[in-house]
């Protein structure tokens, strides 16, 4: 491959003993390794890409946290949280192919330009190897893109959009965190269970993608209940005082609200809906009731005394009981004093994903890397067995319906797990119409 | 009808928060001639007063609870509010759950502390300097001001509930003939609604009736004849900018069980405050007053689903859609004084 | 046919008569005096004649084309240039800088986009600016920050930024308003030999009737927005309507 | 040279040497030393650092002219970036029509928005555009998610049309921009000893394509254009009375400023092909108001200088964790470390927004003219320790 004088990142290299003037092509990397930023030395160096700044910070801190964590674990130290439970014992506590784990941190600002900013920089000056982290829908769509240019591995975030491994799936991008459509399957059996088949939903939307995706999934899965929506509207990401889009609840004949928000958002339409007395009302004969498709703890503190009784979905909760949740529970709390949130668990898992298919696989070389993920199954990671499917870059596991709590014991118990919805329940089609369009493309070594 | 009657509610409530939040902005732009970016900052700033105030109400010692346990398994560690040590659980638990009308209080005079020393420690200097250079050097105080508190409370919402007695909603419907349920709306909202009139009116008055006031809106409307009358003009105005920062701090508050408050709920009422103040007319408060209401109505009725329906978007843009034709058409704003920065 | 010919204006600004029917005719190479008490109208009337007012009826002819419903920025274009009562020129420029704008505007029109030619390259107009300054013993000053001149100095560039557009009509808004009386003898001086070198046509507005009598050729008297009476100065001086009116502003 | 003084020539030749040497100078400390970390002369960075400098020249041949204050400029590098990505999903991966679009798009965009803002002046001006950029901002991320690609921003995939170059490279991937064959990430490095100089190609065009920029903004200042401007700014009634219309010179200095945006914006596209609607939110626009306040308002240089000062921030000061800041004072007693730390990190790292709006802050009071002034005043400072000469009344103030 020539083109003139420039050759992909082809290194011109002289040794200090070749003195300085003289300019000799010693070797090109790109041909001995094949794939961007080959570890050279003992040390490997990960790049967690997470917001550090703006409304997501407090859940970028945690996933720092969970990342620490992992790297103390992949290099022997600590008490080797998850890596005991896991069912690959690929990995040997003595870094990932016998090199030590390094990392870099970055400021993703919940923005894609700056995310993507912050991901070229570890792969550019760090010489990061694999990209992981982030909390929202769009950074992970826009830095696995990113990845997928570069041809380094992405390990996606809290992620939640269908688009991520839908429409916009790349080869070099993976996902362990749960999405939409299994959100709306989860959750539809138990809603039907508690409140009745002969229900009438009314959706508000936070109007951007990941809204979109949340609420068609969402509807799809009542509706196939039997359940009817009655209305839907799109509120602007910036709306602060949802009482505009609520008291037109009051009008409807609905007897369901779905709140398909997020974050910020979450924590006000939520504020503001209790305010409101949805909770105390009675429609058609039956209670109010109020449904967040997508959970997190972080923002449930938010929401304070609102969120009890409320249903919702979430990826992980520290109160499993599975040998694997209790074993990073236990190793994160006596670390940091409180227990992980689902952002922090995802990411560590996708450190441990990662580093033991790179064990397995042998290399480093992002092809191989997801060789080795595609396709593979294992246990012991907190969401019982798991399946990263080859076709879409997907996990499919157990998704967790869950209640706001009625008595919360602390700060962080406010979450009550309701049921562990099966990983067959939630598992769909990889051309699922709501994952058309778009194709994964053929894994990218970079170089 | 009663759809339109409870978005005029939604529409008098946001507008409660427009109002405070550009009355000061106004008091600020028309006493001292300066545009304040920071003033959003000050309404954030009030709203963690409440945080703060509800935070020193449940500083707690910890005790040793054996009989149950931690998520680790480990004996449970038991918050004890020190405020039970003094006033006994209930109380205490009272006091508790008093605290953001307590704060109001507290608030005051932090507020205008805050407010005297910006003014005379930054805002002072900036007097003759170009609007420009105000705009940029409040821009970046604001900036501080929010990366400060994001320090120290992080950046997720922090619940600060109401009292409970003012938990739950008020039926409207069933005082004018609606049937029950139908029209509602919460205590709470109401309140915040009232205290608005409250300290609009209080301002107003106090500008109306005092001799402070009186100074002020002679100042207001001429600053060097004022001086040349031997008043100390400056004083009075940096009590002025007190009183404005006071205003958004209680402002903020009052909104902390509306909604909860994060560090960047200022930035948030920022733009739209400013485009409220030119709305109403740069310098002119009753006009502050008027647009507040006027564009929280209106963009609580652009937010219903049949609005939208025909025009979708509508939502997201009446209130800059608003300004862009209230300024193209009468530039001096709904009830600016002619040409006072008319141009 | 005067060059500036103003017939039957009238401006009312809410229940006050600012213009009533006011007619006036500046002949070509004369100086016109306006003078009058204060509030007689002086400011309106010029204001109406360089397009920042419009006046509700009647009309303002200058060089047999209307001025009415045109911009300033045309009406100078026309040929009148107008001198302010505080001198307005460009603070943040230099003097050299001052004098090229009126002279680009004369060549090349309101709006011209020349954003890659050089200001240096221009050596004509530069010469042109140049003479200009001379002309009012500003050459020392050219490169001068003009914000930074003294009162005196600032009047006499916004004269030669008016006059270096060689103007058929020179509009002077009391020009030696708070001057000293040397500073105005002076102003005096350089007026009557700009009138004498340039053949131009001035209007002036004026206070200070020692001014007014040393310039003026035709003089009309405004009291409350009506022209009382137009003539020469000689017969101005002891006319009992004037007198009148200053007495009656007096008292 | 080049039709410039002898002074803005030489200013030109100095910028065009830094910028052509800037992967060495960037460089500065040996891969893997302790201070490697402020290292900065990679590509993303250094396309960052010429990209947000066209950007800031643009809005300062706005601002610092004519001194109108646009709160919405950060709208037409979105618009620039959305009209590069089209071009490359829809007609070819060649980014010289991807840019030439970008430009057109930004300029008809600023004429109609420039249009309407420019009937008022002075806060109403800022709050019509801020206005205008909200607008687009709520809409690209909302409904017009089609064509805006909403939150997750526009970005190219393997099926789209491309009619002039290939969908897909021939091992199935995007193919990515270039030029005739040259991608805009080939990179040349080059290891001397401990250090290691990358020389990206995209760094250069971008480089090359903003000394143009700078080069025309330095003629515009210097023409009867950039001087009619700086009259606007100084006093728009004598301008109207000397003839001038003063609507068209604004406009036009409106139209070119959001042609530069659009230009960084397709170029920011072209280094890497996605656009994202928050490049148009208020505080984007805000940025830019910072790069050039800070670089020196109405100077030619300070805005690049503004401009890679914030982005060295952001990604560089940004990226310093409470590890690392451990690592350095290491020597340090623990207590004592430990308290250093406490002390510094809330300044940098996840704080370094905070830092930044202090920086701000106090630039504005003590340096309205941003670091170009700071540097004159120490240049000044050093000149009078050499010789006392004469204080001089002569000031340039378009330099």
């Amino acid at each position: 491959m020539s083109k003139g004088n420039l050759t992909r990142r082809g290194v011109l290299k002289t040794g200090a003993v070749a003195g300085a003037g003289l300019v000799l092509p010693t070797y090109l990397r790109a041909q001995e390794s094949g794939f961007t930023n080959a570890p050279t030395g003992s040390t490997v160096t990960l790049g967690f890409n997470v917001p550090q700044s703006g409304p997501y910070a407090d859940e970028g801190a945690d996933q720092l946290r969970a990342y620490e964590l992992a790297v103390e674990h992949l290099n022997g130290g600590g008490d080797g949280g998850m890596m005991n439970t896991f069912s690959s014992k690929a990995l040997q506590g003595n870094g990932i192919l016998g090199k030590k784990v390094e990392y870099v941190t970055g400021d993703t600002q919940t923005k894609s330009d700056a995310a993507r900013a912050s991901a070229k920089s570890m792969i550019e000056k760090d010489g990061a190897i694999m990209i992981t982290g982030g909390s929202s829908s769009g950074v992970a769509v826009a830095v696995q893109a990113l990845c997928q240019e570069a041809g380094v591995i992405f390990m996606a975030g809290l992620t939640h959009s269908n688009d991520t491994t839908g429409k916009d799936k790349r080869a070099n991008g993976f996902r362990h965190f749960f999405n939409s459509y299994m959100s709306g399957a989860a959750l539809a059996p138990v809603l039907a269970a508690n409140y009745g088949t002969d229900r009438k939903a009314y959706h508000l939307t936070a109007d951007y993608n990941w809204g979109y995706t949340t609420e068609e999934a969402v509807r799809t899965s009542t509706e196939a209940m039997g359940w009817e929506t009655v209305g839907t509207v799109l509120t602007p990401l910036t709306q602060t005082d949802f009482s505009s889009y609520i008291t037109p609840v009051l009008q409807s004949d609905a007897d369901v609200l779905v709140l398909n928000h997020y974050g910020g958002n979450m924590v006000n339409s939520l504020t503001n809906a209790v305010q409101f007395g949805l909770r105390d009302r009675v429609v058609n004969g039956k209670n109010f009731e109020i449904v967040v498709p997508l959970y997190s703890r972080l923002m449930a503190k938010g929401a304070g005394a609102n969120v009890k009784g409320i249903f919702g979905s979430t990826n992980w909760h520290w109160s499993l009981q599975d040998d694997g949740s209790k074993a990073f529970v236990q190793s994160f709390g006596t670390k940091y004093g409180f227990p992980p949130s689902q952002a922090a668990h995802t990411v560590y898992c996708q450190m441990m994903l990662y580093a033991d298919a790179v064990e397995r696989a042998g290399s480093f070389a992002p092809c191989a890397v997801a060789e080795a993920l595609e396709g593979y199954q294992f246990d012991g990671l907190g969401n019982g067995p798991t399946l990263y499917r080859a076709e879409d870059h997907q996990c499919f596991k157990d998704v967790l319906v869950v209640r706001g709590k009625e008595n919360p014991s602390s700060e962080f118990d406010l979450l009550e797990i309701v049921e562990v919805t099966p990983v067959d329940q939630v598992t769909y089609a990889p051309d699922h119409p709501q994952f058309a369009g778009g194709a994964l493309g053929t894994c990218n070594n970079g170089a | 009808m009663d759809a339109i009657i409870l978005q005029i509610l939604n529409g008098l409530d946001k507008g409660s928060a427009y109002a405070l939040i550009a009355l000061g902005l106004t008091l600020i732009f028309g006493t001292l001639g300066v545009v304040n970016f920071a003033h959003g900052a000050l309404f954030m700033i009030g709203a963690f007063c409440a945080v703060t105030l509800s935070k020193l109400l449940t500083l707690s010692h910890t005790v040793i609870d054996e009989t149950r346990t931690d998520f680790l398994g480990n004996p449970l560690k038991v918050e004890v509010p020190y405020v039970y040590d003094v006033f006994g659980q209930a109380t205490g638990d009272a006091i508790i759950d008093w605290a953001v009308p307590l704060s109001i209080l507290f608030a005051i005079p932090v507020m205008i502390l805050i407010g005297v020393v910006m003014e005379r420690g930054l805002i002072k200097h900036f007097y003759k300097r170009p609007h420009a250079d105000q705009i940029l050097v409040t821009f970046g105080l604001a900036i501080v001001l929010q990366e400060i508190i994001k320090y120290y409370y992080g950046a997720n919402p922090i619940p600060t509930p109401a009292p409970a007695a003012f938990v739950g909603s008020f039926d409207f419907g069933a005082l004018i003939g609606f049937e029950p349920g139908q029209i509602i709306y919460p205590y709470w909202r109401l309140v915040y609604f009232a205290f608005a009139a409250v300290i609009i009116a209080a301002v107003f008055a106090f500008l109306q009736f005092t001799t402070f006031g009186m100074v002020v809106r002679a100042g207001m409307a001429d600053r060097e004849t004022v001086g040349l009358l031997g008043i100390n003009i400056d004083k009075r105005f940096t009590i002025m900018f007190g009183l404005a920062a006071a205003v958004a701090g209680l402002a903020g508050v009052m909104y902390t069980p509306i909604n909860s408050p994060n560090y960047h709920m200022g930035m948030d009422f920022l733009v739209l405050s400013f485009v409220v103040v030119v709305v109403g007319g740069m310098g002119s408060l009753p006009g502050a007053v008027l647009a507040g209401f006027l564009l929280g109505i209106l963009e609580s009725f652009a937010s219903m689903r049949e609005v939208i329906a025909i025009i979708p978007g509508i939502n997201q843009v009446i209130i800059y859609l608003v300004a862009i034709i209230i300024l193209l058409t009468r530039p001096r704003g709904l009830m600016g004084r002619k040409g006072v920065m008319e141009d | 046919m005067g060059l500036l010919e103003v017939k039957d204006v009238n401006k009312r600004f809410g229940g006050l008569q600012a213009l009533g029917n006011v007619n006036l005719s500046v002949a070509e190479n004369t100086c016109h005096a306006i003078i009058g008490p204060n509030g007689a109208g002086k400011s309106t009337l010029l204001n109406c004649l360089v397009g920042k007012l419009i006046p509700d009826t009647g009309s303002v002819m200058f060089d047999g084309q209307s001025v009415l419903g045109r911009t300033p920025f045309e009406i100078n274009q026309m040929g009148i240039s107008r001198v302010f009562q505080t001198p307005e020129i460009f603070g943040d420029l230099t003097v050299m800088e001052n004098m090229l704008i009126p002279c680009f505007a004369k060549r090349d029109g309101s709006f011209a986009l020349h954003g890659i030619r050089s200001v240096m390259s221009e050596g004509e107009l530069r010469d042109h600016a140049e003479q200009m300054l001379d002309d009012v013993n500003m050459l020392d000053k050219r490169n001068m920050h003009s914000a930074s001149m003294s009162r005196g100095d600032k009047r006499r560039l916004e004269m030669a930024m008016c006059l270096v557009q060689n103007p058929k009509l020179l509009l002077l808004d009391e020009p030696t308003a708070g001057m000293a009386r040397a500073d105005t003898n002076n102003t005096i001086d350089l007026l009557k030999e700009i009138k004498e070198k340039r053949n131009i046509t001035i209007a002036i507005i004026e206070h200070d009737m020692h001014v007014v009598f040393s310039l003026a050729e035709r003089i009309t008297v405004l009291a409350q927005g009506t022209p009382l009476v137009e003539d020469t100065p000689e017969n101005i001086k002891g006319h009992p309507k004037v007198k009148e009116a200053y007495l009656g502003e007096a008292a | 040279m080049f039709g410039l003084d002898k002074k803005d020539a030489s200013l030109l030749l100095i910028v065009a040497v830094l910028v052509a040497f800037a992967p060495f100078l960037l460089n500065p400390f040996p891969e893997g030393s302790a201070m490697a970390q402020f290292n900065a002369g990679y590509p993303d960075l250094m396309q960052r650092f010429v990209i947000f400098g066209i950007f800031a020249i643009g809005f300062n041949i706005l601002f610092g002219l004519t001194g109108y204050l646009s709160f919405g400029h950060a709208a037409f590098l979105g618009v620039g970036s959305y009209a590069a990505v089209w071009m490359f999903k829809l007609l070819s991966m060649n980014v010289l029509p991807a840019i030439i679009l970008a430009v057109i798009t930004a300029g008809i965009f600023a004429l109609i928005i420039g249009y309407v803002s420019l009937r008022r002046s002075g806060i109403y001006f800022s709050i019509l555009t801020l206005a205008f950029a909200q607008m687009s901002f709520a809409l690209a991320y909302s409904v017009l998610t089609p064509i805006t690609g909403g939150e997750t921003g526009l970005q190219l995939a393997l099926d789209d049309p491309r009619i002039f170059g290939s969908a897909t490279t021939a091992d199935g991937n995007i193919p990515v921009p270039g030029l005739f064959g040259l991608e805009m990430r080939d990179s040349m490095e080059l290891a001397l000893g401990g250090w290691v100089f990358t020389f990206n190609f995209g760094y250069y065009f971008c480089a090359i394509i903003m000394l143009v920029a700078f080069y025309l903004s330095i003629r515009i200042f210097r023409s009867p254009f950039g001087m009619m401007l700086r009259a606007v700014k100084s006093n728009q009634q004598r301008l109207n009375y000397t003839g001038l219309n003063p609507r068209p010179y604004t406009l036009a200095a409106f139209v070119i400023s959001g042609m530069y945006a659009g230009l960084a914006g397709g170029l920011m596209a072209s280094m890497d092909p996605l656009a994202g609607a928050e490049r148009m939110f208020w505080t984007a626009s805000g940025e830019v108001v910072l790069m050039t306040i800070l670089g020196g308002v109405g100077t030619l240089i300070g805005p690049v200088l503004g401009a890679g000062m914030i982005k060295y921030m952001e990604n560089i000061i940004s990226k310093i964790n409470s590890d690392i800041l451990h690592g350095w004072f290491a020597f340090l007693p623990d207590g004592l470390e430990d308290l250093v730390v406490t002390m510094i990190y809330p300044f940098i790292g996840k704080g370094w927004h905070l830092t930044l709006g202090i920086v701000f802050m106090l630039v504005v009071i003590f340096l309205p003219g941003g670091l170009v002034e700071g540097g004159q005043r120490l240049a000044r400072l050093m000149g009078r320790k050499k010789a006392e000469q004469p204080k001089s009344a002569k000031t340039e103030p378009a330099e």
